[in-house]
């Protein structure tokens, strides 16, 4: 790991509440952290605490950062959007304006950004959309063509497709059961979209199941898929070592990396797909330090 | 960094330093947990580590591990179970770099070893004797919660003569000066019996606890969720057990059962009234673990947060308030 | 009593009722926890104590016992601590007063019985079984976690010797089809050894977990904050300890290593999650205690919801998912 | 225990609230409960559960019905008095109009109330006095003269003078720095006030230490006390055993009772005042099943 992204900046700052709104099966928070908001970068995340002085829930929940507004009315801000699945995502999503929710971040290493004006595919599924919006705007700054592939099960889980209209060149939209764009998969038109527009990048951010075909259409394709994963965490910063997955290095070495400071954002093609299986990463016996018989 | 120096330092009027044993004094007793602080970096961003009595790191063995396949972790209620399985460097990378970034901050250092035979232990020990940067070492904590491979898998600190093995072992290989903790499991009939073991052969003091042996079944695949099927149990929910087990073995100590040596207490810490629970029970320094994932400057809150309850209660001196609760 | 029969009886499309030996089976398998639950009367309020498998009393010894002074309880993170002394009328006071109302409102009752020394439960078990209401006694649960008089006062159940003594003497006490069951203490080296101990002198089942011997400093006084100086830990924070020890040893009875025989579950059961947690590590029923201090028509509500959970994951019979996630 | 106080009915409903304000020191919930509000009387409690999903905060808190009204509006409403101490008492206090807890009650004994109309003394220390309003209607109901003392450490501690002064036929105010009424205890007024009005029950809430002064006091001038004790409970129910206190039964034996089922009322004269010690109860030896040389 690079020492630079270790003293990366970080904050830790006690947030307001100073809106939210549903947005189909999400909910959508505004919170007042400008430390956080000054520092922060697409694809990087927040990590916020859950409940207050009576909670049982120790661990932080992470969330991808929609957007960052470095300084308004209330002072920067930073915007999420939650998926309610469980007791801490539900807590969450039930703060009403005037609560505080104790935030650390920006975390993780953000979407690296082409340095010539490449076009870009960003594809993203459920709310794994919600930080490509920004990215998008960052890509277009630099000249690059965008084009955007959003994916749901159905159309209530799609996020931000008025958006994505405003902020690329070309959206393309795709639900499970048909009730929104075409009938399917994202990576069933994402073919195409390389192939038409010389994508030099796909940027995904979505399950597992999605970031790996995404690579695998990609890399067929001749472009270079970047994916956000997402990985259970219990701390978020780096010192738990409860987020790995295997990831081969430049040295072309296996290793459990920890995903919430080495990733978020891998590139695709350096993820050992082959090591998932329903919800469990095995340690693929090449990796360094791998258990001989017996485990450890 | 995240400036803290509003926050701190702790209030003057207490004397927080302590002399855990070697002839140092620590300027506080505040430290991290094994494993639950990585190796220094990571935390810095958020107080300076040195701010602490001493950092303490992941337990480190010989070689590079790359630990369990995942999941590693469960949130539990008020704590969590992990499986990491000691994933690290091996000594030899963490004398070349961890320790000597620990030192280039000015950090206080108790490394924490591990292995799975007791000449494992001294390998790691003496390899890092020999590092450049053992200057910045201010004691060695030797996690003997591992699986011992010789005894059918059965962790060493579940028996006292496994136990006093490794550690005579580690002692031999270090100076003198440099005190000796042996971290003990709370997954035992009589924790008294594994602490008196150690001291006898050369512990020169205890940490205690390790986390507690646990499972969590997913009830959505109806398969135990940990990819290493059990794991440890830690956070403030097990607490009282580390209260109980740091006045067992402190109130072995003052009935003259075993020798008096100096307690690290572990387990559960969230605040400075847990610190001082510990404290009161007989812990002469505090780790916090699982907390940090809550609150990354936890530790230094901590110590905040108990120089101010010391002061509110009237102790002039960190010291005197280590085991005041026996015989109250 | 309040009218639950809106959300009563569970969905019946799931066949909810175990064997626990004996040859009677249970309508379902849930049951309070001994000493959470007192003996039927105030739950009786809450709900129809008929409707649970069956009603677990509080532990009784021979003579009244007044118990421990106070403070006997303290809360602590998702749980407690408390140090009650067995407070209790004495077997016969049980006898003539509370296992009659048990049988006059229809319970299957599993009462608890207690001892300091192997003659005392030996004396408990006899009174039990000359009872006039004896039929309403569906099995015995031993509670093996009371401190040994004879022996430093360490408690039976950390003692394989020490704990098959009692159950053989109490098991001859008692016709055979009324099944005996161990009550195994979690703060062991080994909880497999005490079990195999336990079967092999007779036990018909196993109830895992007791308490964890834990304590809590008060900081305001800085002494211990039960009057009982240590106590015993409880609650959802323990559930992973619970799980682990009742996988352990259902681990135990697959692999041949001692007979097999049924597991009641016990520890941190708040919700149909929790119990489907412990059912799924092995155990065929299942206790609610500390939950019933948050919730006191908590043993009815979680039988609810296990039912639910089983009905949605395509369980036609509860015994079906016991044990189901060794092996996944 | 009577097999009455056992069957007696008790309700578990989760309360909306309507109404909360600050009362001095004190927070005032009015909460939706119409379960509890129809079953209960005067010296009876309340069990809140506290925490939502998230909590780690198991054990129910416990407060005196201050007031009922069995119909209205909103259905039957329970009132409480709040001193925020601790984690639950501060998450009690903090609830907004509209948010919920779940109530189990009414628990316990409610005050014993006289035959005879007789003259009767209410004694409330700090939040004590909550459930000492309702009590004196229903004395002056039944035809008794009825005077209250009302004691704290200072003035924003007192609850509920104005209250008092309208419920009953006197009223006398005591603080400790004498910030409001006169400097003092309520035990000093108290021998004048039964020596004057021949008061035959001295009904006393508060701290244990005044408690076992207004036993003195009424047994001194030949009144009988009847006091609702605070003991620490983990259930309220009568399941746990926690909340035990020596009392002298009918008998003339001590017995460890359960404060929650026998309680919380307690004649004065029963309660074994010399085991209690800096918030410790010894067990007397001369208890019932008190423990031998050694122990349990
Ligand atoms: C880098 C990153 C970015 C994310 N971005 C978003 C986002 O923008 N919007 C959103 O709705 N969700 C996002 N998630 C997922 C979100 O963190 C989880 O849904 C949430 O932690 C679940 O918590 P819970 O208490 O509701 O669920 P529970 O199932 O009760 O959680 C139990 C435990 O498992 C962990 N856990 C469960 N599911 C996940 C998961 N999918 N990922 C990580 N940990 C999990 C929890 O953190 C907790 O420790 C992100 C996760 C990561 C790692
Ligand atoms: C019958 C009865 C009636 C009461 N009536 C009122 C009332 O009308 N208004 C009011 O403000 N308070 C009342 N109390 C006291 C109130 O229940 C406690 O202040 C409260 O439980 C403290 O909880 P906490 O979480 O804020 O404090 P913490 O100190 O954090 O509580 C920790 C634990 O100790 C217990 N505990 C602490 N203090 C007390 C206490 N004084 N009594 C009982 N348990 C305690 C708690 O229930 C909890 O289990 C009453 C108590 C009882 C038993
Ligand atoms: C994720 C995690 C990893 C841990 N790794 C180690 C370790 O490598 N060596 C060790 O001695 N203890 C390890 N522990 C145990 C802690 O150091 C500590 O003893 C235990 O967690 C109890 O303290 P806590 O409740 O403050 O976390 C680990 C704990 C956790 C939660
Ligand atoms: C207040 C209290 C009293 C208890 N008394 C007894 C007892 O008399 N006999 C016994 O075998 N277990 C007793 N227990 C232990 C419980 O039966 C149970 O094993 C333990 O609390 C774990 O389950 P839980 O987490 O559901 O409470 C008691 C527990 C509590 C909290
Ligand atoms: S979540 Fe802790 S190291 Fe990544
Ligand atoms: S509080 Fe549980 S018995 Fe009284």
């Amino acid at each position: 790991m690079s020492e630079r992204t270790l003293r990366a900046r970080v904050a830790q700052e006690v947030a307001e509440v100073i809106a939210t709104r549903r947005v189909g099966a999400y909910q959508h928070l505004t919170l007042v952290a400008p430390g956080v908001a000054e520092l922060a970068r697409p694809g990087q995340f927040v990590a916020l605490a859950v409940g207050g002085e009576t909670s049982g829930t120790l661990l932080r929940r992470s969330f991808s950062i929609h957007k960052v507004s470095p300084s308004g009315t209330y002072g920067g801000t930073v915007e999420i959007v939650v998926s309610a699945v469980g007791v801490g995502t539900r807590w969450i999503a039930e703060r009403a304006p005037h609560d505080t929710i104790d935030v650390v971040g920006p975390l993780g290493k953000a979407f690296p950004l082409p340095t010539s004006p490449v076009a870009c595919v960003l594809v993203g599924g459920g709310y794994g959309s919600a930080p490509l919006f920004w990215l998008a705007s960052e890509l277009r700054e630099r000249g690059c063509h965008v084009e955007m592939v959003l994916g749901a099960a159905s159309e209530d889980r799609l996020f931000g497709v008025v958006e994505a209209r405003r902020s690329c060149d070309g959206v393309t939209v795709t639900t499970d059961d048909g009730s929104a764009g075409q009938r399917g998969w994202v990576s069933d038109p994402l073919p195409e979209i390389i192939d038409r527009t010389g994508a030099g990048v796909v940027y995904g951010c979505g399950p597992m199941g999605m970031l790996e075909s995404i690579t695998r259409v990609a890399q067929a394709h001749g472009a270079v898929a970047q994916v956000a994963v997402e990985e259970s965490m219990a701390c978020g910063v780096g010192v738990c070592m409860t987020c790995v997955m295997p990831v081969v290095g430049s040295d072309g070495r296996t290793r459990m990396v920890r995903s919430c400071v080495e990733g978020p954002v891998f590139r695709g093609d350096a993820v050992r797909w082959d090591a998932f299986d329903g919800g469990h990463a095995r340690v693929p016996d090449d990796a360094v330090g791998a258990p001989k018989v017996g485990g450890h | 960094m995240v400036d803290l120096s509003v926050d701190l330092p702790v209030d003057l009027s207490v004397d927080l330093s302590v002399d855990l044993g070697g002839g140092r004094r620590l300027p506080n007793p505040l430290m991290t947990a094994s494993g639950c602080a990585a190796n220094g970096k990571e935390l810095h961003r958020f107080f300076d580590v040195a701010d602490l009595g001493a950092f303490v790191t992941k337990s480190v063995m010989a070689d590079p591990r790359s630990g369990r396949g995942t999941p590693r972790m469960a949130e539990t209620p008020s704590g969590m179970l992990n499986s990491i399985g000691l994933q690290g460097p091996g000594i030899d990378a963490f004398v070349d770099e961890d320790l000597p970034w620990l030192k280039s901050v000015g950090a206080r250092v108790l490394p924490s070893i591990a292995g799975s035979s007791s000449t494992e232990y001294a390998h790691v020990a003496a390899t890092l004797r020999e590092s450049r940067a053992f200057d910045a070492v201010v004691g060695v904590e030797v996690n003997i919660s591992c699986p011992n491979v010789a005894n059918r898998g059965l962790v060493f600190a579940c028996d006292p003569m496994a136990s006093a093995k490794v550690i005579a072992l580690v002692r031999e290989q270090l100076p003198r000066d440099i005190p000796v903790f042996a971290k003990l499991s709370p997954d035992v009939t009589d924790i008294t019996a594994i602490a008196a073991a150690c001291v006898k052969a050369g512990a020169d003091g205890l940490t205690m606890i390790n986390t507690l042996l646990g499972m969590v079944i997913d009830t959505d695949r109806m398969r135990p969720q940990l990819g290493g099927v059990t794991g440890g149990l830690s956070g403030p929910g097990i607490r009282p057990v580390a209260v109980r087990a740091v006045w067992q073995v402190r109130q072995a100590m003052f009935e003259g059962r075993m020798p008096t040596v100096p307690i690290i207490g572990v387990g559960g810490v969230r605040t400075g009234r847990d610190a001082l629970e510990l404290v009161a029970a007989g812990a002469s320094a505090i780790q916090v673990g699982t907390a940090v994932f809550n609150d990354p400057s936890a530790p230094v809150r901590v110590l905040r947060e108990l120089g101010e309850l010391l002061r509110a209660k009237g102790f002039d001196r960190f010291t005197d308030a280590v085991g005041v609760a026996h015989g109250r």
